[in-house]
């Protein structure tokens, strides 16, 4: 089966009003999810169609944009050998988001990363606190306002 | 005014028995950071053989090691424990920086890194690198040992160093 | 009785935590109660600097995330680019180069693991052993490279340097022979009482714990789950290959131990069959829009400018976003770029098999020993530029 | 001058050279374990320092005895100073009564006229004190040692050596056990546990012969008892940093390092003398031939660390306790019922 067709076939299973629109680049597809309904279109993925392994959790800062933080999610299937990207924007200051460690156990700390990385706040997880930086670390690197030398080099250094 | 004894032989030749003794028995800290450990390591397996200076004592605990070498990039959150390790070595000790992330931060020019370990500890020797050969750690390792017979511990002079006659009240 | 749980910080300093891991650990008596992992001291930005570097300038950054196996790293972030570039083939020559330099990595990674999981657990030996075996591999890559940890030699388009005269010769002999060493490993450990003892039925892990964890690499695969890559989503035409991929029944150390044992078998296979099948050519496609043009021609105005202006600025990628994952020796390595079109990378994510893998050690090390905590961090096999970046 | 003043000062001078020959022997050993750790793992070893290296534990010394020495502010100061100096010496007490040599003196000396009778208390041989229990005796003083290290673990403030105190309490506790119960069947066939008089009865025959069971046993619980690898728990830098010793610098730890190889030293003499026949052999002096054994059961100590991984701790306790524990009881039933037979 090939990928257009596939696609077509879980986006006939997924709720009408839930997926934005979809994206394809080099053979990869994007779901582009409404925040609110991530954790039904994750939960349906894993569960009806064998996504079963997230591989990755990550977050993308478009910074002039609205919204500004894009959570990405890249699911695995291990019986049909395929991988799908889905989508999302995490709304609000601060951003905010639901969480999916009750889907999977690996996002917990991918979810920490981000919410260390960019400040999105995950609702719902359990142990959201920093975990590459120290607590009291001012600001969240990877946010596109945020300089590469670091705000406080001259204190720091 | 200091220690101006300059020192009979016996003084002189204390002092080198006990620098000859450090010399050859240099116990490194059990401490790597990053990459530059894994070529350390490197350094004392069969091929290079670190142990041939009688440097394969790795301690694991500072309390017991003379060298600390600082193998791999120190980021900000590891600085205080880097430093603390420093403090619980007892004297002498001897700090050997290697690589360039150690040395000056190197490619990481970020937010995370500390852009060179010598503004936080007395460093003895530097090794370039990204990272160094072993050959360049054991290149290293004999400048240490060229220090260490330079060490002038017993015999040292402090009359360079003028003191006030008298301390006004 | 007065129970009392003693609070023990295990590392960053510490000598089996394979670098800068921090375990907030809780014991009663000797048995681990909870284990927190603090991660985060070796965090250098290497994706926030990637952002503001050209694609060229990120391979050595990409080469140190994983420092064991700093060729593999760069690989996968290769080819992340040339897919967003939409680069499908490369010479075959740089491909069979990528692959065996690949595989050599992937051995060196695991000899490196077996010497340091083998220290870990009290045994001396194995480490120099393992490790005589390594300098093999990290000469070869001085003697193609000039470095022996990161030969920093693969390029967007193929690969910068040939080898050198005689080094195909000199690695199908390694690769013979490499079996044949390996046989001191299995009469130390294999089949050593002790060391059995103390890996089975440690850090078991099922299947569907293994997908809920998102397990990857010989983690994955010692539970049984066939999930390699290299097989279920070829690059580099690893299809052609004939390898297997060995996988464990219960779950445990000593089946990730024998796992990695068979991977650096099945890698010598691959080498063997690569080096058979190595042509003759070109190592670098000639788009000199984005490769870089053969370093003997650049005297020539023709190849001068568009070297220049790679160097200077890089080149321009299509507006999108790709993922591709490749199979590292710790497990699923997986860049993540989001381009803006511009020269440098909107986004880079590395998603590093050793940060993932991690997290599942306050699991598996709950209620067990303190000494299996040690053998635990052993056989996740992690290393902590992985796992912080 | 009384007889008993020259048998205090023969004495003294006995054990000045023991105590000189062990130090001696602890060099020497250390030398030769990074020597043949180095064989064993394909490298060199320390080779720099004088003619082969061979002045490296002199070196090391010198350069502990010249490190600063801190005393850190635990609570118990004194305990924790006394520590070391109780392991260091408590690990020579053993050899007060290990026969290291045949005859070293003649039968009677002739001393400002008056002839002195040297087999009393058998001054003239090779034992510092020849104790009519002398096995009792090495048996309890070899377990004083656990006192240092358990001081030490206790004693630092530091969680890790806390660790390493708890363990070699639990280990030297089960093993000191069922050491004393394997060495007992060569007790029953020798009929004695005076120590020159087990040496005596091997004269013929070594004590392996009549009790193999006995001499494994014995080693294993040798292992563990100078926990040394794959018993090295207290101190394996893999789990618990350095162990007992890690707040320790200078001479304080020298003197733990020390403790550590003259324990081996002992266990290696005790095997000797039980099992392989003491200074016993043709040819050579006695002496000689006490030291070329306790050499190779060193070296012995050594492959094994070359070799072996380190076994866990709930390990170490069943293994003791399931299996050689009931094994050298059944040894010794089986001793028991050879020797009433015969």
């Amino acid at each position: 089966m090939d990928i257009k067709k596939y696609t077509e076939k879980i986006l006939s299973a997924l709720p009408k009003e839930a997926v934005k629109s979809v994206q394809e680049f080099r053979g990869q597809v994007s779901l582009i999810v409404e925040s609110e309904r991530i954790i039904d279109v994750l939960k349906l993925l894993r569960d009806r169609f064998g996504f079963r392994y997230l591989i990755d959790l990550t977050a993308v800062d478009h910074l002039p944009n609205e919204p500004r933080f894009e959570v990405v999610y890249h699911l695995w299937c291990h019986a049909e050998k395929r991988l799908i990207r889905v989508k999302t924007f995490a709304k609000g200051e601060p951003p905010t988001i639901s969480s999916v460690v009750g889907l999977w156990s690996t996002a917990n700390w991918h979810e920490r990363e981000c919410y260390d990385m960019f400040g999105i706040i995950f609702d719902g997880h359990p142990d959201l606190r920093r975990i590459l930086l120290w607590e009291g670390f001012d600001g969240h690197p990877l946010r596109k306002d945020y300089p590469v030398e670091g705000r406080d080099e001259k204190r720091n250094n | 005014m200091g220690i101006e004894q300059s020192g009979g032989i016996l003084v002189t030749t204390l002092e080198k028995v006990v620098n000859w003794a450090r010399k050859y028995s240099v116990w490194p800290l059990t401490f790597g950071l990053a990459c530059c450990a894994i070529e350390m390591i490197c350094t004392a397996a069969a091929r290079f053989d670190i142990a041939r200076f009688g440097m394969e004592a790795y301690r694991p605990s500072p309390r017991q090691a003379d060298m600390m070498i600082v193998a791999g990039t120190v980021t900000k959150k590891m600085l205080p424990a880097v430093l603390r390790l420093y403090e619980q070595m007892v004297d002498p000790k001897w700090v050997m920086v290697m690589g360039s992330c150690a040395t000056s931060g190197g490619v990481f020019r970020s937010y995370a890194v500390v852009q060179g370990i010598d503004k936080y500890l007395p460093v003895d020797v530097y090794v370039p690198g990204c990272p160094p050969t072993p050959d360049a750690l054991l290149y290293g390792v004999t400048k240490i040992h060229e220090k260490i017979m330079q060490d002038k511990w017993l015999t040292k002079k402090y009359e360079h160093i003028k003191f006030p006659e008298k301390v006004k009240s | 009785m007065r129970k009392e749980i003693i609070k023990l910080n295990v590392g960053p300093q510490h000598p089996s935590t394979h670098g800068v891991l921090r375990l907030l650990v809780e014991l009663e008596g000797e048995v681990v109660v909870s284990c927190d992992p603090d991660i985060g001291y070796l965090h250098r930005g290497i994706e926030k600097l990637m952002e503001n570097r050209t694609y060229h300038r990120s391979i050595p950054l990409t080469e140190r995330v994983d420092y064991l196996a700093g060729a593999a790293n760069s690989l996968g972030y290769i080819l992340a680019v040339e897919r967003l570039l939409g680069i499908e083939e490369i010479p075959p020559r740089a491909r069979y180069i990528r692959v065996i330099v690949a595989e050599l990595t992937r051995i060196a990674s695991h000899l490196f693991w077996l010497a340091t999981h083998g220290h870990d657990l009290g045994a001396m030996t194995p480490l120099f052993y393992a490790l005589r075996d390594r300098e093999v591999i990290m000469d070869f890559f001085e003697k193609w490279a000039g470095k022996r940890l990161f030969p920093n030699m693969f390029r967007v388009g193929g690969v910068a340097k040939d080898f050198p005269d005689g080094m195909e010769q000199e690695i199908r002999k390694f690769a013979e022979e490499l079996p044949e060493k390996m046989k001191d490993y299995e009469t130390l450990l294999t089949k050593n009482p002790i060391w059995i003892n103390r890996t089975k039925g440690v850090g078991v892990l099922s299947i569907d714990e293994v997908l809920d964890w998102g397990l990857s690499g010989p983690m994955a695969r010692g539970s049984g789950l066939d999930f390699d890559i290299r097989k279920v989503d070829p690059y580099l035409g690893y299809d052609e290959f004939d390898f297997v991929v060995p996988l464990g029944k219960n779950g445990d150390t000593y089946d990730r131990y024998l796992i990695r044992l068979e991977e650096m078998r099945q890698s010598c296979r691959i080498i063997l069959q690569a080096l058979d099948r190595m042509p003759k050519g070109d190592i670098m496609i000639d788009d000199y829009k984005v490769a870089f043009p053969p370093k003997e021609k650049v005297v020539n105005g023709e190849y001068l400018i568009p070297h220049y202006l790679l160097v200077v600025k890089g080149f321009k990628t299509p507006k999108g976003e790709v993922f591709h994952h490749t199979e590292a020796p710790k497990g699923e390595l997986a860049f993540y770029i989001v381009s803006d079109g511009s020269e440098h990378p909107y986004r880079v994510k590395i998603r590093t098999p050793s940060f993932v893998n991690l997290q599942v050690i306050s699991k598996l090390a709950k209620g067990r020993l303190l000494s299996d905590l040690i053998a635990l961090i052993g056989t996740i096999d992690i290393v902590l530029a992985d796992v912080d970046r | 001058m009384s007889d008993t003043l020259i048998f205090v000062i023969i004495s003294l001078i006995k054990s000045v050279v023991v105590v000189a020959l062990l130090l001696l022997g602890v060099a020497i050993g250390v030398y030769l374990e990074r020597r043949i750790l180095g064989f064993i793992h394909l490298r060199y070893g320390p080779n720099r320092c004088g003619p082969f290296g061979i002045l490296q534990t002199i070196a090391d010394g010198i350069k502990l005895f010249f490190k600063q020495d801190i005393t850190l502010p635990v609570t118990e100061r004194t305990l924790y100073v006394v520590a070391p100096i109780i392991a260091g010496v408590t690990a020579l007490f053993p050899f007060v009564a290990i026969p290291f040599a045949d005859k070293v003196l003649p039968d009677a000396i002739n001393l400002f006229g008056r002839t002195i009778d040297l087999t009393q208390y058998s001054m003239n041989r090779g034992v510092i004190a020849d104790l009519p229990g002398g096995i009792l005796f090495i048996l309890a003083v070899s377990s004083l040692s656990v006192y240092g290290v358990l001081l030490a673990g206790w004693t630092s403030d530091n969680k890790y050596s806390f660790l390493g105190g708890v363990r070699v309490t639990s280990q030297m506790l089960s093993y000191e056990l069922f050491l004393g119960v394997s060495i007992m069947g060569v007790l029953m066939v020798t009929g004695s546990i005076r120590m020159t008089e087990i040496v005596e009865a091997q004269k013929h025959m070594w004590n392996i012969v009549y009790q193999p069971v006995g001499f494994i046993l014995y080693m294993i619980a040798g292992f563990a008892e100078a926990c040394r690898t794959p018993f090295d728990l207290i101190e394996c830098e893999n789990e618990l940093g350095s162990g007992f010793n890690t707040e320790y610098s200078s001479m304080k730890f020298a003197l733990f390092y020390l403790a550590e190889y003259i324990h081996i030293i002992t266990i290696s003499a005790i095997a000797v003398t039980l099992f392989l026949g003491g200074w016993q052999g043709p040819w050579l002096p006695s002496g000689l031939w006490f030291i070329i054994k306790v050499a190779c059961l060193f070296v012995f100590f050594i492959w094994v660390r070359g070799t072996y991984p380190r076994v866990r701790f709930d390990q170490l306790m069943s293994l003791g306790w399931k299996y050689l524990f009931p094994i050298a009881m059944a040894n010794l039933i089986v001793t028991g019922v050879c020797v009433l037979i015969s």
